[in-house]
């Protein structure tokens, strides 16, 4: 158990210094950074609790999907950083006091009231409620398509709207460069490709 | 035959009409010619109906007559019925519309249709907020006439006209919103909507209270009492001249209607717990605004803060709880719906010539027109309430009828005959009277065939109710006599 | 024909007559109209002879015919009808046979008015109003005739419109009346609440079993009948130009001349001592109210005498010397002399219009001069006027043979009065004396001042030139070129232009010849017959009037409570002998001062002593009244409307409101700042304080 | 020492709120801001796992996936949108996004 | 099993095929815009009709849920979607954006309000929220060429996506303390008088949801994404989503939470206030007449939610007429900015509508309409909205904040009768270009409704109201 506690409060605390460092980066690419490492001990702390699947999403997903995309994103916009970090402090005092205020209530909250709610006589991490023989991922699997399988359905869409989306934003046809439009060569006949003109000399064909 | 439904929509019927004018009549100066007609046609046809409807009245039934009815949704229903209080109001409407219409004949250039459309219109919901027997039909016809009003004020008003109509509709607004949370609290606990089954419903009596507090709140705006009566003047002084006569004619009965049809019905003990405050603020309405109309220096503002003082004397009367107060109060609201109109179509006559409404402009109008001096010396004498006038019956009765339940407010009320004679006369003298010394004026003209038509209908009513109050008193009897005595005995009076 | 159909023709006539010339006037023209409403009178006047020779001696019972319903609401019922009894028999030849010389008188007067036809409807209008006062048989009706000949006379006083002094006397008229009425409504309502009635039938012989009821009024109680005839006697005092409410009469003067004589003498002003008569039942049991009358009226006699003394305007010393005579009727009345009132009344009508007519003679004669100190020596340009002038003199003055019982009409009636105040101070009436005294008093007085105007208008020397004459038939109408208007109101204007309309008087006269000239037959023959009136009205009718058997006459109009009867003949004799004793000796001092030595009178009045500038100036009451009412009704009129309205109602109202909404939604504009960071500060405070609320407020 | 789930929820309010303070204390960049939003979301499949964990039910783990599934695509689109904006106005800084107030 | 589901499902499943279909029609035919904005609208009528004859019952583990409620929000949204089509498209190909995406996401999005409506679980609650939410934020920018667009996208954005990290944090609590994301469930556990932690998490996911229905002092992103959107769209997302996300309020108050309705009341009581306060003052000093009807919407909402605050079944069936009500009013006000231009520039300021009764009588009497119905004047259709949902709350007993929110109107009469001013009493300030025929076709269609046509239709609004307001677990 002490490992186990060692282990979270590691975790904890990396993941909560790295997430106030993304925050407080001067450069937005260290912002990712300390994102990435932010996602790493999330994960860790989702092993902690068993849920390796989600553990191995979260470093997939954010780690080689979401994060890379934010890089990208920040290195192609060529951005004056310099600029971006005026008046950080002006804001300081009162975020800082509100924050406070919020992390305050919350925590008192999450703490206090943890023992009232459904899981108050669970006093460490279950394994999944299928069975303890099933692997986490198992077990996932075995009602994200069955049980959830209209979220997951919903999820797809939401992911297709999100390509429409930023397709329909970022995607751009420049004028003046020729495309390749396959339909047009393919319904190209005579009658469309050809002109038959019978030019007088000295108008040229098109005046 | 739904004869209230179609007094009520027959001026649609000229709406329509006039709309069709507009979009296929050809050119506009044509086309607004023939519409005045048909707006003419069609609100003398309304009188026509209305008189009708008077003739085929019961005075003898206390109780609410030609009555329709039709469910409409959340358990409301489509209600209408005049009872001997209504029935008066809706003639004295079909009564000025016409004569609203001819004058505005000539005085009213630009977008005539509209203009037209937005008195029709007005016509169909002042009738039908006298009609109307359902609390949320009633308050449809009551707010929306707010539309039309504030559309004449605002495009063909004067030179503040935007500054008055904004403050004539958000004045009377908050008030009215105050009633409408009231009738929907009512309908909550009564489960009904219908005013004559309310008017029998008992509230518990500090439900009345409030109730009555909210019902006050816009029926006070809209009468207009002190201290919410400034809209008034500002309003009228804006408005075109058939707008003030509709407005001081009609539209300020309202108030005085709401409280005869809610206050005192439904809530009797809240109406008598509060009949101190109304007299208190009767009173100041009185004897403030005389004082005030006494120093005016702009005509129409100068009748208008005279109908603030005469309204003073209807809420007064109305609160008395007596059958001479209430008869008073009701005559009163007819008589000034004459009377003041005829005064504004006064205004009127000298504004078309001269447009301006300051009295030092003018003065000795009588030698270069003795017949307008005479029809205005007629209707100043109706205000000043002389009797032989029907401002005197009204007058003299709401006075008569607070008498007994409070002497202080029927000798300060009082006090309004001396200062109505003061500020009247004064007004007369200095428009009227007095040598010519103006140059613009030596041309103004006497009034014309159309001015003296509109003019004799309304000096016949006002010397007829005057000598004869009792052709009307014959219809509000039983109505009247049963609401007094439904009050008496919830007061236990 | 029977009575009831005499008396409507008697009450409709006029109104016929007025409606025609006033609707129509101007289509039928000047000759047409005036002869419509002028033989409409005399048709009413012959009538009225005719009702009251049968009521005085054909043995008529006292009626009423009902025509309509006027106002039937709960008790309050009141019809149109026409009540015939002595009083309003009396009031019938009075009114109608003064009314009709009026009409003939303006024939004369009015001769080069443009505006005929509106002035004898207006003429008739007011008799109509006038006959339907006197007929009344409820209170509304009652009200109905007694603000009708307010408007009438607001009407008359203001004829000349464009005189800036005739709108303002004619304002002045109406709302001082309105006053008056004020009271008079309030009493109407005491009585309808008390006895449930306005029908004066119904309601007298409710009285007595009224008596020692309270009634509260205004915060206070008081006893029932006494408040009610206090309040319906404010209406009298101001109709009938009493003390407090009397500033009115002498400004009327500023109304043609006939006006003068037919409303501010002879009808309208006796429309309150008339009603007290009427309301003898209800009078006669309110001590305390008959109290305030009796002084009202003696002070209002004295006072209206001391100012009369001083007044050069000749319309204006018999204005008040009217309303003295008006205080004589009501100290009559006051102690209970109804009778001595009434007869008072009638003979005063006669000598009251003789005066004024007289008097418009003279100013007719005299191209509209109204200043006496421009008169003198005029006896032998307007002979008849001085006669007619010199026996309403005599008639006022009430000279007479006292042993003999022989006299002028103001003889009897003066005489009585006086006599009626000294009995019921003998009986104990605690005014009485009071009255009788000031009654002897102002009898002096009276003589003096009437002596005078006789004087100083036809005796010594001529005051005037042909020249101002000229000057004046040019501005006639105006009358004022004299200093004798103190209210402010009346000085507004001296110099406005005339209207063209009257610039042709000058033509119709010729300019040789400016000498003042008699009037025409038409003035002269009511002259005449209202000499007649003066000279024998009092003679002819004291016995039915005020004789031990009034009661047959009367035939129980006037109601005397038993126990105070005012009767009696066994007077002392210096009481008898005292009205004659002061009035000749007011005679001799008049012809002292204007006479055997012209001029003291202006000496007098030059070296402005406290005591004539007190007179002169009527007690200042315009001044107080002005600086008081009128001030106070100006300011606080002022002060509510921009003060009150603009800046407290509208300012903190629907302004202030408004403009402090607009100063919101500014506040929330700026907090819109448009900076991403700011909206989702704002929603984490939101967030934050809705956490706090629901917490705190699950807590609670 | 036993890590209740009190400490995880702790954990997760204080990376919410460190979240929510980094949108709006980053007046300037909105690329930190988007990651802010990341963190937020982190904090919330925290949460979710946590809750899973000690209610030995799946759903939470379930309902963190969707989480992280709609975050990817809210980032998609997030930083399509900044990229659109970057085009109009060769800028990011949130300073800027202002032509619209009051 | 799946196919017994599906039949609850038919509505979200022609969306969903039929969005994946015109995607595919779109992207091999990118001329036809029209044919695919057509077929879209068809589309979206299909599900209409599909959801107003779809069986009741629950589907896919309790996340589906059909009922009276499900299909009467639903038909309103799917039709409020429609209406934005024909609006938007020839909107866009105007000012040059060609593009068969627009319809598509409509349809997305539809879908995801259609999960919301019929929502009955924290998850679908969730993933409905986001799949219309990105469906918008994309439709915000998507005049990408406008930099006023591209902002109000980033905006839009920004803060949704930090108010969705609300609701989710909301929804971790509320899970965790109930033992799961089923309404039904979390009804029962948290019974007559829920726990501290479920509350605390209600209040989150209340707070997020309050940002997707605009209300104080989660609105702040409305007045400046209503501004920069491009008209159709902000006539598109001032109607059906705000319909969706109050009925998923409707859902999460009053079936995973009837219980604690005393407890959510006064938060809802004093969001609801806060709303009216900023939408009626903040509105007096707008110029720009999207901003204006912004604030006019926050205001709305904010009365609404003073109808759900009741706690009752009156409540819910009074916001969901209101609601229905107000999109009509919104789509049509919308539609008539839509519709004007002058010289090819968008008229969006107040003065810009000067003397606009003479160049345009038909949409401007129709703005008119839309203005008062606004402002709750009888006898247009907000009038009744407003009816109802303050005879709900004063049923409820909550007088005070029911006078609070009238009196609120009356401030906010102030902005509409200023624009009903300048159209009507102001000289005009130049000829406007003739308007599109469908956006003026949407706009007298509108007005129309809002009166006469809803004097009838409550008829039959009302009662159908009342039985999706049973739907739920309020009393």
């Amino acid at each position: 158990m002490a490992l186990q506690a060692i282990a979270f409060y590691l975790m904890a605390a990396v993941t909560v210094a790295a997430g106030f460092c993304v925050v407080s980066a001067r450069n937005p690419v260290h912002s990712v950074l300390w994102l990435i490492l932010a996602f790493f001990s999330a994960a860790g702390l989702f092993v902690l609790l068993g849920a390796e699947f989600l553990a191995m999403l979260l470093v997939v997903v954010y780690v080689g999907a979401v994060a890379v995309l934010f890089l990208f994103v920040v290195m192609m916009l060529d951005v004056d950083f310099a600029s971006l970090r005026q008046g950080f402090a002006r804001y300081m005092p009162l975020g800082l006091l509100i924050a406070a205020f919020l992390t305050a209530e919350m925590v008192l909250v999450a703490t206090t009231v943890s023992s009232q709610g459904a899981a108050k006589d669970s006093l460490t991490p279950m394994a999944s409620g299928e069975g303890s023989t099933l692997s986490n991922a198992e077990a996932i699997g075995r009602v994200l398509y069955t049980d959830y399988i209209y979220f997951f359905q919903a999820a797809g869409l939401v992911l297709l709207v999100a390509m429409i989306g930023a397709i329909v934003l970022t995607l751009r046809h420049k004028p003046g460069v020729k495309r390749q439009v396959i339909m047009d060569q393919v319904l190209r006949t005579p009658k469309t490709g050809m002109k038959l003109v019978n030019p007088k000399s000295g108008e040229g064909i098109e005046g | 035959m739904p004869l209230l439904s179609l007094i009520t929509y027959a001026p649609l019927a000229g709406v329509v009409a006039i709309l069709a004018l507009k979009l296929f009549g050809g050119s506009e100066a044509k086309s607004a010619e023939t519409s005045k007609w048909v707006a003419l046609i069609v609100t003398l046809a309304t009188l026509a109906l209305s008189v009708l409807l008077v003739a085929r009245f019961d005075p003898a039934n206390p109780g609410f007559q030609f009555l329709e009815e039709t469910p409409w949704f959340m358990g409301l229903s489509y209600r209408m019925g005049v009872d001997g209080i209504s029935i008066l109001f809706v003639l004295l409407t079909a009564f000025l519309m016409p004569l609203c219409i001819m004058a505005s004949w000539r005085s009213i250039e630009t977008r005539v249709h509209e203009y037209l459309i937005a008195f029709l219109v007005l016509e169909t919901l002042v009738i039908g907020v006298f009609c109307a027997l359902d609390l949320v039909l009633f308050y449809i016809f009551f707010e929306f006439g707010l539309v039309p009003m504030f559309l004449i004020i605002g495009i063909w008003g004067g030179a503040r006209r935007v500054y008055a109509a904004f403050k004539f509709f958000l004045y009377t607004l908050l008030g009215s919103v105050l009633m409408l949370a009231a009738i929907l609290f009512m309908i909550g606990i009564s489960g009904t909507s219908s005013i004559p089954e309310l008017m029998t419903y008992s509230f518990a009596p500090e439900v009345q209270t409030w109730l009555w507090l909210a019902f006050f709140a816009s029926f006070a705006v809209k009468m207009p009492m002190w201290p919410v009566h400034t809209w008034l003047p500002d309003a009228h002084v804006e408005a075109p001249t058939a707008g003030s006569v509709i407005l001081a004619g009609i539209l300020l009965k309202m108030g005085g209607y709401g409280f005869l049809r809610f206050s005192l019905p439904m809530f009797p003990n809240a109406s008598d717990y509060f009949t101190p405050l109304v007299f208190a603020l009767s009173v100041i309405a009185v004897i403030y605004t005389s004082l005030v109309a006494f120093r005016q220096t702009d005509v129409k503002k100068l009748i208008a803060y005279s109908s603030v003082a005469h309204m003073g004397l209807v809420t007064m009367g109305i609160f008395s709880g007596n059958a001479e107060g209430e008869q008073g109060a009701i005559y009163q609201m007819l008589s000034h719906g004459v009377i003041s109109g005829a005064l504004f179509l006064c205004v009127g006559v000298i504004y078309d010539r001269m447009h301006t409404r300051e009295i030092k402009f003018y003065g000795g109008l009588v030698t270069r027109m003795p017949v307008y001096a005479a029809v205005f010396m007629l209707f100043t004498m109706g205000n000043v309430g002389l009797p032989g006038t029907s401002g005197f019956v009204g007058e003299i009765l709401s006075m008569t009828g607070v008498y007994q339940v409070s002497t202080w407010t029927a000798i300060l009320a009082a006090t309004g005959v001396i200062l109505s004679a003061v500020y009247m006369l004064t007004l007369y003298r200095a428009v009227v009277f007095g040598p010519m010394t103006n140059p613009k004026l030596e041309g103004i003209t006497d009034l014309n065939w159309r001015e003296v038509a509109i003019f004799a209908p309304l000096i016949v009513s006002t010397l007829y109710m005057g000598v004869q109050p009792n052709s009307v008193f014959n219809l509000t009897q039983a109505s009247v006599d049963q609401l007094v005595r439904v009050y008496q005995a919830a007061i236990g009076g | 024909m029977d009575p009831q159909a005499l008396v409507t023709i008697i009450l409709f006539g006029p109104l016929i007559g007025a409606v025609v010339a006033g609707l129509f006037g101007k289509f039928i023209g000047d000759k047409a109209s005036m002869s419509v409403t002028t033989g409409f009178l005399f048709l009413s006047a012959v009538l009225s002879w005719v009702v009251f020779s049968q009521w005085t001696w054909g043995g008529l019972e006292p009626f009423t015919v009902t025509y309509a319903p006027f106002i039937h609401v709960g008790e309050f019922v009141s019809n149109w009808a026409f009540r015939l009894d002595g009083l309003s028999a009396v009031m019938l030849v009075v009114v109608t046979t003064v009314s009709s010389l009026v009409h003939l008188y303006s024939w004369g007067y009015m001769a080069d008015d443009p505006a005929k036809p509106r002035f004898f409807a207006y003429l008739s209008l007011f008799t109509f109003a006038m006959l339907s006062l006197i007929s009344a048989a409820d209170f509304m009706q009652l009200f109905f005739g007694w603000e009708g000949v307010g408007l009438a006379s607001y009407l008359l006083i203001g004829f000349w419109h464009h005189k800036a002094t005739a709108n303002a006397a004619s304002i002045k008229a109406f709302v001082v009346n309105r006053v008056g009425d004020f009271g008079f409504a309030l009493g109407i309502m005491t009585v309808y609440w008390a006895f449930g009635t306005i029908e004066f039938a119904k309601l007298f012989p409710m009285i007595q079993g009224a008596l020692g009821q309270g009634w509260d009024f205004a915060g206070g109680r008081f006893s029932l009948i006494d408040l009610s005839c206090a309040l319906l006697f404010v209406g009298a005092m101001g109709k009938s130009a009493q003390f407090f409410l009397h500033t009115w009469l002498p400004d009327a003067m500023e109304g043609p001349t006939p006006v003068s004589a037919l409303i501010h003498a002879a009808t309208m002003v006796t429309a309150g001592v008339y009603m007290v008569c009427l309301l003898s039942p209800m009078f006669e049991y309110a001590p305390v109210a008959k109290n305030i009358v009796t002084v009202i009226g003696a002070v209002t006699a004295l006072f209206a005498a001391t100012v009369g003394l001083t007044q050069n305007d000749i319309k204006r010393v018999i204005a008040y010397s009217t309303c003295s005579q008006l205080g004589y009727m009501f100290f009559a009345a006051g102690v209970g002399a109804y009778q001595a009132a009434m007869f008072h009344l009638f003979t005063h009508a006669f000598f009251k219009a003789l005066l004024f007519l007289g008097a418009g003679s003279v100013i007719h004669g005299m191209a509209h001069e109204q200043d006496m100190r421009r008169y003198g020596a005029l006896q032998k340009y307007l002979p008849i006027t001085y006669a007619v002038m010199t026996i309403g003199t005599i008639a006022i003055t009430g000279l007479g043979i006292p042993f003999l019982d022989l006299g002028f009409a103001g003889f009897y009636s003066k005489d009585a009065i006086i006599h009626a105040a000294y009995s019921a101070g003998g009986a104990g009436h605690p005014m009485g004396y009071f009255a009788f005294a000031i009654g002897i008093l102002v009898a002096g007085l009276t003589a003096f001042y009437s002596w005078r105007v006789a004087f100083f208008t036809f005796n010594g020397h001529a005051r005037w030139t042909p020249e101002d004459l000229e000057h004046h038939w040019h501005n006639r109408d105006h009358g004022h070129g004299h200093d004798d208007h103190a209210t402010a109101a009346q000085h507004e204007t001296h110099s406005e232009p005339l209207p063209e309309a009257h610039d042709d008087h000058g033509h119709a006269h010729g300019h040789g010849d400016h000498q003042p000239h008699e009037s025409p037959w038409t003035m002269r023959i009511p002259l005449l017959v209202l000499s007649v009136g003066a000279i024998a009205a009092g003679f002819a009718f004291h016995h039915q009037f005020i004789g031990d058997h009034n009661a047959e006459f009367w035939k129980g109009a006037i109601f005397n409570a038993p126990a105070e009867h005012a009767g009696g003949h066994d007077f002392p004799l210096w009481v008898v002998l005292a009205p004659i004793v002061v009035s000749v000796g007011g005679l001799l001092v008049a012809a002292y001062m204007y006479i055997w030595r012209e001029g003291l009178g202006a000496k007098l009045a030059a070296n402005n002593g406290l005591l004539y500038t007190f007179f002169y100036n009527k007690w200042f009451f315009d001044e107080i009244y002005q600086a008081t009412f009128v001030r106070a009704a100006k300011l606080l009129g002022d002060l509510f409307w921009k003060g009150g309205d603009q800046k407290i109602i509208d300012g903190l109202g629907p302004d202030g409101v408004s403009a402090l909404s607009v100063q919101v939604g500014k506040g929330a504009g700026r907090l819109q700042s448009g900076y991403v960071y700011h909206y989702a500060f704002v929603m984490l405070l939101g967030v934050a304080g809705l956490l706090t609320y629901a917490l705190w407020a699950w807590a609670a | 020492m036993i890590i209740g789930l009190a400490h995880y929820l702790a954990v997760a309010a204080i990376l919410f709120t460190i979240g929510v303070f980094g949108i709006f204390v980053n007046r300037k960049n909105i690329i930190v801001i988007l990651m802010s939003i990341e963190l937020i979301l982190l904090a919330v499949n925290i949460n979710l796992v946590a809750f899973s964990a000690y209610l030995g039910n799946l759903t939470g783990q379930i309902f963190a996936m969707f989480v992280l599934t709609v975050a990817a695509a809210e980032a998609a689109v997030g930083l399509a949108i900044l990229v659109t904006f970057f085009r109009n106005r060769g800028d990011i800084a949130v300073d800027d996004a202002s032509m619209m107030k009051g | 099993m799946i196919s017994a589901h599906l039949a609850y499902a038919y509505p979200e499943l022609i969306l969903a095929v039929g969005a994946l279909a015109l995607l595919v029609v779109g992207a091999f035919m990118p001329k036809q815009t029209g044919l695919v904005g057509w077929a879209s609208v068809l589309v979206l009528l299909a599900a209409a009709v599909a959801s107003a004859t779809q069986p009741f019952g629950v589907a896919f583990s309790g996340g589906l849920i059909s009922d009276a409620a499900a299909t009467f929000s639903k038909v309103a949204i799917y039709v409020a979607s429609a209406v934005a089509i024909p609006l938007g498209q020839p909107w866009f190909e105007r000012r040059g954006v060609k593009n068969f995406e627009y319809p598509v996401l409509i349809l997305l999005a539809a879908l995801g309000m259609g999960m919301m409506a019929s929502s009955g679980d924290l998850i679908s609650l969730y993933v409905g929220v986001e799949l219309h939410s990105l469906a918008l934020y994309v439709m915000a920018a998507m005049h990408r060429d406008n930099a006023k667009a591209s902002e109000a996208g980033l905006k839009y954005f920004v803060l949704g996506a930090l108010s969705s990290g609300l609701l989710l944090y909301g929804a971790s609590l509320i899970y965790g303390f109930a033992g799961s994301t089923l309404f039904s469930e979390i009804a029962a556990a948290a019974g007559n008088e829920a726990n501290t932690g479920l509350l605390f998490g209600l209040v989150f996911v209340i707070c997020g949801l309050a940002f997707k229905v605009s209300a104080a002092p989660f609105h702040m992103w409305t007045p400046d994404v209503y501004e920069g959107a491009p008209t159709p769209v902000v006539a598109f997302f001032a109607a059906a989503p705000k319909l969706a996300a109050m009925v998923l309020f409707a859902r999460v108050l009053g079936d995973a939470f009837a219980g604690a309705a005393g407890q959510w009341q006064q938060v809802l009581v004093a969001i609801a206030l806060i709303s009216v306060a900023v939408g009626a003052f903040a509105g007096l000093v707008q110029k720009n007449l999207k901003r204006l009807w912004a604030y006019s919407s926050i205001a709305n909402v904010g009365y609404a939610l003073l109808g759900l605050a009741s706690g009752t079944s009156d409540g819910v069936q009074a916001m969901l007429v209101f609601m229905v009500l107000y999109m009509i009013d919104v789509t049509g006000f919308f539609a008539c900015l839509a519709a004007l231009s002058r010289q090819g520039r968008s008229m969006e300021t107040v003065e810009d509508m000067a003397g606009l009764i003479k160049e345009q009588p038909g949409i401007a009497l129709a703005m008119t309409v839309f203005s008062l119905s606004a402002l709750g004047l009888p006898p247009f259709s907000g009038f009744f909205g407003k009816v109802f949902v303050f005879k709900a709350a004063l049923d409820a007993g909550l007088w005070g904040p029911a006078v609070i929110g009238l009196v609120g109107s009356v401030v906010a009469a102030f902005y509409y009768l200023r624009l009903i001013k300048v159209m009507w009493f102001d000289g005009s300030t130049g000829a406007t270009d003739k308007p599109p025929f469908e956006a003026k076709a949407i706009a007298i269609v509108t007005a129309l409704f809002a009166f006469p046509v809803v004097i009838l239709a409550l008829g039959w609004l009302d009662p159908l109201a009342e039985r999706a307001a049973h739907a739920f677990g309020l009393a």
